[in-house]
């Protein structure tokens, strides 16, 4: 339980910089994700935190205390691994007591703490067997349990669904989540599924090529991108290219449709409508975006509808929206069919 | 795989059936001829038997050279086998995990006994220990000290290679993940490494105990009269008389080695390592 | 990993660079001490060197035996490659991509050779050969063929062990595409697998050639005079003279092996694959 | 361009049923799904059909072609694997050139029909390459296009999105999609990703331990699943127990709320209720199914948002709905707000 700082962290592979002069502050109990495509240096990062990686320049600190220069067994630090790491040669009991036993608590103790643990994760029937007798959820939630029996003081998670299979990935991920929130513990995770990050994270860091994007809680970022990058990357998205000058209400489309936006706040050549945002109807509306379109492709996803829906000039725009919305609005989401569809300026970000 | 029917393919199956089971052949009738010239009654070694017998390896027992032979093959394997132990692994380790530079080069090089003829090494090494008992007036050849040195060599590389196979297979994460619960370095070579590379360090120790209890060229060169190698002393006693004699004793010197695997694989799976 | 710093941790550091250099040293003492004394001018094999000359190496090549032996050796080596080649691809690949029965057993048989004292497969080709000779009164002994066959036998393990880890390196899923593309079970093999292994083919066969040139066992069974490898002209050398001779002679056997080594390695990456 | 007709199909190994007698009849250009979690043997299948394993019985036919006993190289089907599984020492071009190769085609005609198909991948710049200087997604293109180049009668697909990143996985998705519309050839692509399942599957296999529990559309199996396991494994689910008797149109949960439903076809102890289909406000609604609820969870997922609600009576339901359409009617989703929470009888799906 403790905050992170990160100051001007900057880690240097011959010529490639694999995290450029980075600085962060991670709150008490908090549950940050490190999130970008592979190569963006979070994991580098972690790593570095963990103490795996030798930073070139920067300062790490866990509270009040200076880890820069510590060497990984004494930073205290519980990870958890995107392969689980488990021990294969020693029981799940030992694997838990593991770094108690490098603590060298009393055997009481440490049989206490490891029950504790391992019944957190609900897996206290199991402290005899080894790790390949157990499936990969089984295994991570035990990886959990060794990480977290040595009290760390924060958290540090490398991936740690993706090994699993679809449906168990969305499980331990609840898990996760409600663990963290119960220990209240300081939980860094690295992950390149926004998915995931949106859904466990308190705030994410969203990076791309060794520097920090943007940080926000999941709506700051889907509502307000800072650069196209973070916007592509959290959420689905409409680009449209075009133009609007500084304090102008309206964005001109190289297509020659035009789009009401709020004030902007400077020129640009682009803005971003969110697919969820915009609403499909059978007669026009009063919002000031409405356009007529043509459904040109509409695909059916469990709950939610995808729907490609092009306008006269040539725009074609993703709406994203239920099948429950569509009956309710009495609409039918055939290719070739055709309806109005409408959003608010304030749905026309500019980029 | 579906059975294939054209005859290009009959062709393809059938050389691969002649040819295995040529190569099978050739490997081990060797082994079954020795086994049968070990037990014929003739008392020259020549075909064809006259009757069959035990008593060759009785007579084996009445050599004192080869009783000898026996005994000081058995205490240079395994002094070889642990001192070949104790400098291969943290070497071993030291070259998967740390990068460094010439580690590439010192990789190589102790790898160079694979590739340098035995004979050569043989050589060379009687003349390094002839120089030193020269210089020191300690006995070199012929002691115990001088085979276990000149086997040692022998043993290393097969030693590095097999144990760097291991580590390399190891996941470096489970070391970092021992690392991060609070375990010092040497906490996780003891409590993580090693005991994770016990198959290679089994398979190891075995080859080395082979290739010390086998060799004959570094042998010959260290040998003196009534300190010989029992492979020494099966040269020796052929440049003397060939009779079954010598049959029994390589084959109790394969049964020998035999038994040390077959008691090994009880402990670990060798046909997975080697 | 960042530096420890407690007492334990420096004495393990400095524990595992000393017995590193150790090592190291005593792997490759022996070849420096043979390359300098082959340039000592000592008329006898002795130190403290009294000048230094290369003539022991032009004395070398005025030995007829050692230009038979290395002669011999080459033709052997060459050949005992290229028969264990064309036996063990085809076994190779079988042994690793069919499931049969007794697939482990003969897996082990194979290897047996590597266990087997190579005195021992020695004498009992020796044996093998004169019954042979003695009935079809074919020259066995000391011909090529002989020494071919013979050497064959200690290849094939290495020849095995070194494919049967390439192929099983490679994944069948290749196979299974280029099968789905159309290709027949003859096809895949020459189209896809054995171009994928080819650095297991180049290591096996450099192996080989290693193997057979420096064997000293096996040989020295197969020789007749005339008829000599060169480690087996090497030993006899030895049994008569002692003189830097025969440290030139050992330094050009490992620099030819030293030679082909290095032409290789600029075609595949030796010391990934060995 | 054919049909596949699956027979009887089934396959053992040692005690494990990996395939129990499956039928399956695969219509001309359809794109079919084989869907379900690790070892439900859909993989085991698709092997079959490509020839690599032999089945224990059953029939195999491809159009009017009978394939039971024939070698896979004699099959003509293109093959994509999860892991490419392109000849690492040939070139791009020599890749999609093997199969046409092996069919002994003139030289001109090869080079147009290799050309042809890295143009429908949109790799024709790169035909020199080799594998390995291309990225994953790119590989897998190439692996596409190497399957069609043969012309084959049929595709079969091994999970090959699966090894690509989040971002690329949709990319390459839709260019599956398009790709396989476009050409109009018989696909059965195997997957354990239901997302990806319902987006490309024109019908979607649901499989689980060697047996087909359900066929059908997305839309079909959504709305209709056959069972609990189909239910839970396509789209989020809100499973509750209780009771309901043939012909009733009440369902009594073991909590003591009472569901309205249709008339029920039998007897049933569960019915469960789409997250999509609830809908929520502040006020009561004339729905059949209307309850007050609390908010004990609130997650934004990008566009969508999580909501548990909880009844009085304990019972918690998942909601899923878009932030827009909470901001139209004005509620806020605070963990602790009360609301309204209501569903027709009709999305109350008896199990």
């Amino acid at each position: 339980m403790a905050t992170v700082t990160i100051e001007n962290l900057r880690k240097i592979y011959g010529d490639f910089v694999a995290v450029d002069n980075m600085s962060l502050e991670v709150k008490d109990g908090e549950f940050l994700i490190l999130l970008g495509p592979s190569g963006c240096g979070k994991t580098t990062t972690l790593r570095m935190l963990a103490g795996f990686v030798e930073q070139n320049n920067g300062r790490l600190a866990i509270g009040e205390r200076d880890v820069t220069a510590e060497p990984p067994y004494r930073r205290n630090i519980g990870l958890v691994f995107q392969n689980y790491a488990l021990f294969p040669h020693l029981t799940i009991f030992e694997n838990v007591a593991f770094g108690l036993r490098r603590r060298k608590l009393p055997e009481d103790e440490i049989k206490l703490r490891v029950r504790e643990a391992l019944e957190l994760v609900r897996l206290g029937h199991l402290e005899d067997r080894y790790p390949k007798q157990m499936s990969g959820g089984q295994q991570q939630r035990v990886a959990i349990a060794r990480a977290i029996a040595i009290r760390p003081d924060i958290l540090l998670l490398d991936e740690p669904l993706s090994n699993l299979d679809a449906k168990l990935r969305l499980q331990v991920r609840d898990e996760l989540r409600a663990l963290q929130k119960k220990l209240n513990i300081t939980t860094i995770m690295v992950t390149h599924d926004q998915d995931e990050a949106m859904y466990v994270g308190d705030r994410l860091v969203v990076m791309q090529e060794g520097k920090i994007q943007q940080i926000g809680t999941p709506i700051e970022l889907y509502n307000n991108p800072a650069n196209r990058f973070v916007a592509s990357f959290i959420g689905r998205t409409n680009f449209v290219e075009g133009e609007i000058a500084k304090g102008e209400t309206s964005f001109k489309a190289k297509s020659g449709t035009v789009i009401a936006t709020t004030a902007a706040a400077r020129a640009s050549n682009e803005i971003v409508v969110r697919p969820e945002m915009i609403e499909l109807s059978a007669q026009k509306t009063d919002e000031a975006n409405c356009f007529d379109a043509e459904i040109t492709s509409s695909v059916f996803l469990g709950g939610n509808i995808e729907i490609v829906a092009t306008l006269p000039m040539g725009d074609a725009f993703t709406v994203i929206t239920t099948v429950k919305h569509l009956k309710d609005r009495g609409l039918a989401a055939e290719i070739g069919s055709r309806l109005v569809l409408s959003f608010s300026p304030e749905s026309a970000v500019l980029m | 795989m579906v059975q294939g029917k054209t005859f290009a393919e009959r062709l393809g199956r059938f050389s691969v059936g002649f040819i295995n089971t040529v190569g099978l052949g050739i490997c081990i009738l060797p082994l079954i001829l020795i086994l049968w010239l070990s037990v014929i009654s003739n008392s020259v070694l020549s075909l064809p038997a006259e009757g069959y017998t035990l008593n060759w390896f009785a007579e084996v027992w009445r050599q004192p050279q080869f009783i000898g032979g026996f005994y000081l093959s058995t205490m240079v394997a395994v002094g070889a086998t642990i001192i070949g132990m104790i400098v291969t692994i943290p070497a071993a380790i030291v070259l998967v995990r740390k990068r460094f530079i010439g580690r590439t080069a010192i990789m190589q090089l102790l790898m160079s006994p694979l590739i340098v003829p035995a004979i050569v090494i043989g050589a060379s090494l009687y003349m390094t220990l002839v120089e030193l008992e020269v210089r020191t007036g300690i006995p070199a050849t012929g002691s115990l000290t001088g085979f276990i040195a000149g086997h040692v060599l022998l043993t290393i590389p097969w030693c590095i290679r097999l144990l760097t196979a291991n580590l390399a297979g190891l996941d470096e994460i489970v070391e970092e993940a021992a690392a991060s619960l609070g375990a010092s370095p040497l906490a996780v070579i003891s409590k993580v490494t090693l005991p994770l590379i016990r198959p290679g360090i089994v398979a190891a120790a075995i080859f080395s105990f082979v290739v010390s209890f086998g060799n004959l060229e570094v042998s010959m060169f260290l040998s003196t009269p009534g300190q010989l190698t029992l492979p020494v002393a099966i040269l020796q006693y052929l440049q003397w008389k060939i009779d079954p004699t010598i049959a029994a004793a390589s084959v109790m010197q394969v049964a020998i080695i035999g038994l040390a695997l077959v008691i090994t694989n009880r402990f670990v799976n060798l046909s997975k390592m080697v």
